[in-house]
């Protein structure tokens, strides 16, 4: 059941700059699986008029939820200036999630790129209380991206974590993929799940290395959103389908997704969008 | 059947026999097929809402990205991708016949023979009340005509569906023209039972660093706040052209933004974009009517219609 | 003489045979006569300014209220106020030619006599590197007709400009039309060296309580950056349709939004509303768009002019 | 001189419900007369686009400078915001002032009401310290409005003040044009000039009586601004002329006004604004 109301914030602190934990409190129990998503708005700010989606990044509780964020423009500027005690605009929970299969012998990969780690927190956590065999793999700009992206929190868990940062800064120097990728080669592929969230490049070349390893792999894609529950039809992406773009080829991330099988994904017709 | 609700009588409105609750009408595009907003808000306070635009065949739409938000509004190039008339009527129809509101189906095609062809699908649909022709929709230009904006061509098209159709037929202007009355008159001596205004303005927004539109389709449809003052115009000006009833849209998202219609010559209004960010918007619109009602001692609401004051 | 500044060459644009120290113009009537600038910019430092709309005659305007704020912009109808070209030439010019700053006299009339009238005078004033011809305010329609919103009326005054100025001139294009590609082609092969584009929206707003517009005049000109996606969706039309430049407008407030324009087939802009709101905003997108070509090792801006990449 | 510049806020307080007290530090000098105005927003506030008019209040030391005002719509609500430490943009000073003349015989008569208060508080200061003899006359919509137009900074200058209130809650009930009505009756007007700043209505009161009791009278018109500078002619008032409105009909309030000889105004055209 989708909860549409104004929560109130608890905090909303800056965790390296540009990067910001808001909590709010939403006054009744909110059910919220790993991987689902919110559409939040400051609270009567004229400027800019749609919310922005922003995945559920913890749980406290049955109804303090957080969210952890990065400050790229106008909506995102507008969410970091909202103080303790004010509203927000909350319509919740939206989207699929992780799903997550606790079969003994499973084996789960997860892969954060940047704020795509606000995804996965949850699952993280759930894989480390499970008796799934996790591995992290967590790729950042730069040491205060992977600070700002809850490094923190996702450490804490105990899961076997590898870290890159693109300038070297922290942990192995380049793109997470590159870890990824001997990891599989090793082997450790064999009856796993990639379970991957970052930015557009990072997804479709995960996509790419799970095919070729044929691993299976599910991906949790961004896109501009209208409205978050699926009546704009503004935040498709297109879908293999049998034989040229047809009535079927355009799913709603908000809908339908945000987390889809990555073999399903035509990558390089939704490449304008990133 | 619905539960009793106690509806404001001062808000209920007639347009060409149908019976609206009140003025509040969803607009097409921005809320779906209605079932999506059952979780949201009572449809059954609604005065009615207009489908996506629905095709005689299923169609897919444009590629991504589709929507950019732009200030005070947003430009879109969805394509009209749409379940065709066929499903909506097997797939939609069913539950929404559960609701107490009005269903309009919001009609699209290339050409006259597709419109014609959409509303003979439709009209074996049990529970529309009304064809809403997109005669207006800037992001699928085959040819690149709109058939709405000539007046020739939407009269034409009109006089083609007012004879297909078994329903009143409301027509959908476009705003990109030079003069909006010409083509409004056109449509209203064709046989229109009612006239809606406006359909989003043609727009682009560039990506300075890709250099590339920031809509795979190049162009967008431009809505939202940004729009309404074009939108309040042109109804005004509509009003003073023709005599059938008029249904306003453009950047509505309170109750005083849909008085403005009224006022200028609105019988009814839709609200489109205000749905994405404020999906309970038409409930707070129906509300803040009544209460413009109660404090201004109005009896009828449709008494304000066109009452605004010029010398 | 104005002091020695420092110019970024990467900025200077020339159009028909004017030079501009960089393509940011004062939008006219949102410049004034420039000197109200003295105090709050460099004038040396801006690529020009339009006039505030000059007549033979002084006019005396519209009654207020003339402005309202909207979301997203501004609606105006001031009825082009203004001294009259002569007093321009007398109270006005001989202080503007203290600084060295491109002078675009914006021209108006009711009539084609009326323009050419004061086409007439202003020849003879110094200093003046360019005419405007203001042929779509939507604020003064004497006779119901805008002449900018038809190619024939357009083209037909452009003719008699030509033969009339001494100087280069410049069409400002009304973006209330069907196809804006027509007029602006009518124009550019009536003689028109330059065309400048958009000139205000045809927008209304309503006092819900007394029921009257917002402006006294009735209707008014919508501009800011609610305008802008239409704006550039214009400019990029017509950038395809004629070969003469392009002179990007509509709601430009910093340099990001100016680029759009260039992006899209202006070679130069000029910046309105948001002068009002941020008095320095041309220092400020001039220091932007120097950044720009900084960062992005552009040696020519006019090199991006018409950039845009489009399958 | 006219200054443009972000000015950094040392208070925002609020003074009843409603009426707030906003004081900024130039960080430089300013030159302010009584009676003149600045063009203000919240810095970066993306909505509303045009900053708003108020009259300055008061200057404390060169740099200082405060406004008192009432939260209306949009512009005022987004100032309402500003938070200490924060900037607004600013431009000032701008418009005429309030003539003083200092001849020993010289009568003022300051007319108030509502947030007009904010207009003459400084000039009321000036003939409090001056040897003009001096009446306050302020009305306001309740004791509410009354201390949120600053009752207090008024009473304190020990200028002989009647008070009303369209309520009755505080001081004499009904319009401040009655007091001031009866005391011109008593002769008061002689030799005297009426400087009145309030709603629309109570000026065109305030210019009738004067003219009735042939005393001068200078009103302070508010408009509708979009610059503030001169530049939009958007702000203007109808001013008789010889003849029917011609060229010479408008002038700018922000330019040639704010304030106006009462006698120059065509009330009945620029009705349509109030
Ligand atoms: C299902 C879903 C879950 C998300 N979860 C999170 C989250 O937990 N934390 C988080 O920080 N972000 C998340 N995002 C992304 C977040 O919604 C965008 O960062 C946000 O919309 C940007 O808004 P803005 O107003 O700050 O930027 P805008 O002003 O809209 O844009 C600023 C810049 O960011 C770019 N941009 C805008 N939207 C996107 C996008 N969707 N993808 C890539 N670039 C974009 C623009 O091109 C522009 O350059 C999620 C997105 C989706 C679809
Ligand atoms: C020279 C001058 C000096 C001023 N000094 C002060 C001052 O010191 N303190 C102060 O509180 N106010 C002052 N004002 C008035 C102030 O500028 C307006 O209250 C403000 O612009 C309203 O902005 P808003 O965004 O709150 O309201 P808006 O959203 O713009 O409007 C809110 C409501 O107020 C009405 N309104 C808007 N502007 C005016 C106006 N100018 N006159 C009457 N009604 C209006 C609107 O019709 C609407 O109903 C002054 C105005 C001028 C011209
Ligand atoms: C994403 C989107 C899709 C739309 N699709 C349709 C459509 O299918 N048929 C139609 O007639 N109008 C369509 N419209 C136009 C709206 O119904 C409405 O006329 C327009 O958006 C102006 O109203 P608004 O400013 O309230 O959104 C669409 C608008 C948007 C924003
Ligand atoms: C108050 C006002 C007055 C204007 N007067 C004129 C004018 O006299 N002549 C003219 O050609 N354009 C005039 N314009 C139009 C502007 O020059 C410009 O084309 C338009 O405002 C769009 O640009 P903007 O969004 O940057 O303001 C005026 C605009 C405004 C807001
Ligand atoms: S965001 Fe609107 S349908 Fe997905
Ligand atoms: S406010 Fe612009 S001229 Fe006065």
């Amino acid at each position: 059941m989708m909860i549409e109301t104004l929560a109130t914030v608890e905090s909303n602190r800056e965790l390296a700059p540009g990067y910001r934990l808001l909590t709010v409190d939403f006054k009744q129990d909110v059910q919220v699986s790993p991987g689902q998503f919110a559409m939040l708005k400051a609270h009567a700010s004229i400027e800019p008029l749609l919310r922005r989606a922003l995945a559920v990044y913890g749980v406290q509780g049955s109804r303090r939820i957080s969210f952890l964020y990065q400050v790229l423009g106008r909506g995102t500027e507008a969410l970091a200036q909202v103080e303790k005690e004010a509203s927000v605009e909350a319509l919740l929970p939206l989207g699929n999630n992780w799903p997550v299969e606790r079969a003994a012998n499973q084996r789960a990969i997860v892969v954060a790129g940047g704020i795509g780690s606000a995804s996965v927190l949850m699952l993280c956590k759930e894989l480390a209380a499970s008796s799934v065999d996790a591995q992290l793999f967590f790729g950042a700009a730069s040491k205060n991206a992977a600070t700002g992206c809850g490094l923190a929190d996702l450490s804490a868990l105990g899961l076997p974590l590898t870290l890159t940062t693109d300038d070297g800064s922290l942990g192995e120097r380049g793109f997470v993929t590159a870890p990824l990728e001997r990891h599989l080669r090793e082997g450790a592929g064999a009856g796993a799940t990639i379970y991957a969230c970052g930015p557009w490049v990072m997804m479709k070349r995960v996509a790419e290395i799970a095919a070729q390893f044929e691993v299976r792999c599910l991906v949790s894609l961004e896109a501009p959103m209208g409205c978050g529950f699926g009546v704009c039809v503004g935040c498709v992406v297109a879908i293999k389908t049998d034989g040229p773009l047809g009535y079927d080829s355009y799913k709603r991330v908000c809908t339908e997704g945000s987390i889809f099988p990555a073999e399903t994904i035509r990558w390089e017709v939704n490449a304008m969008t990133h | 059947m619905a539960e009793a609700i106690n509806h404001d009588p001062r808000l209920a409105i007639e347009i060409a026999g149908i019976r609206f609750h009140n003025p509040v009408i969803g607009a097409s595009g921005t809320f779906g097929y209605g079932l999506e907003f059952a979780e949201l808000i009572d449809l059954n306070r609604l005065g009615g809402f207009a489908t996506k635009g629905l095709s005689a065949r299923p169609l897919s739409g444009n590629p991504p990205p589709r929507i950019v938000e732009t200030h005070g509004g947003m430009l879109n190039a969805i394509g009209l991708q749409n379940i065709g008339a066929r499903a909506f009527i097997k797939e939609k129809l069913p539950q929404l016949r559960g609701y107490d509101t009005q269903i309009i189906a919001n009609v699209f095609g290339y050409s006259d023979d597709d419109y014609i062809e959409a509303i003979s699908i439709l009209n074996d649909g049990e529970g529309i009340v009304a064809y809403e022709l997109n005669i207006s929709c800037p992001n699928v230009k085959e040819g690149g005509i709109v058939i709405g904006n000539s007046p020739e061509s939407a009269a034409r098209l009109t006089e083609k569906a007012r004879r297909a159709s078994t329903r009143p037929l409301i027509v959908k202007l476009s705003p990109n023209v030079t003069d909006v009355t010409l083509v409004a008159r056109a449509i209203a001596d064709a046989g229109a039972d009612c006239l809606s205004l406006i359909n989003t303005i043609v727009g682009m927004s560039v990506d300075v660093n890709t250099r590339r539109p920031r809509l795979s389709y190049g162009t967008g449809g431009l809505s939202g706040p940004a729009i309404r003052p074009i939108a309040v115009r042109m109804v005004y000006e509509v009003a003073r052209a023709v005599d059938v009833p008029l249904i306003g849209i453009g950047g509505i998202a309170c109750a005083s933004d849909a008085l403005e219609f009224i006022i200028a010559g609105a019988t009814a209004i839709q609200i489109g974009t205000a749905n994405y960010y404020d999906p309970t918007v038409t409930m707070k619109v129906i509300d803040g009517l009544s209460a413009h009602c109660q404090s201004n001692g109005i009896e009828k609401l449709n008494s304000i219609t066109k009452s605004i004051l010029t010398e």
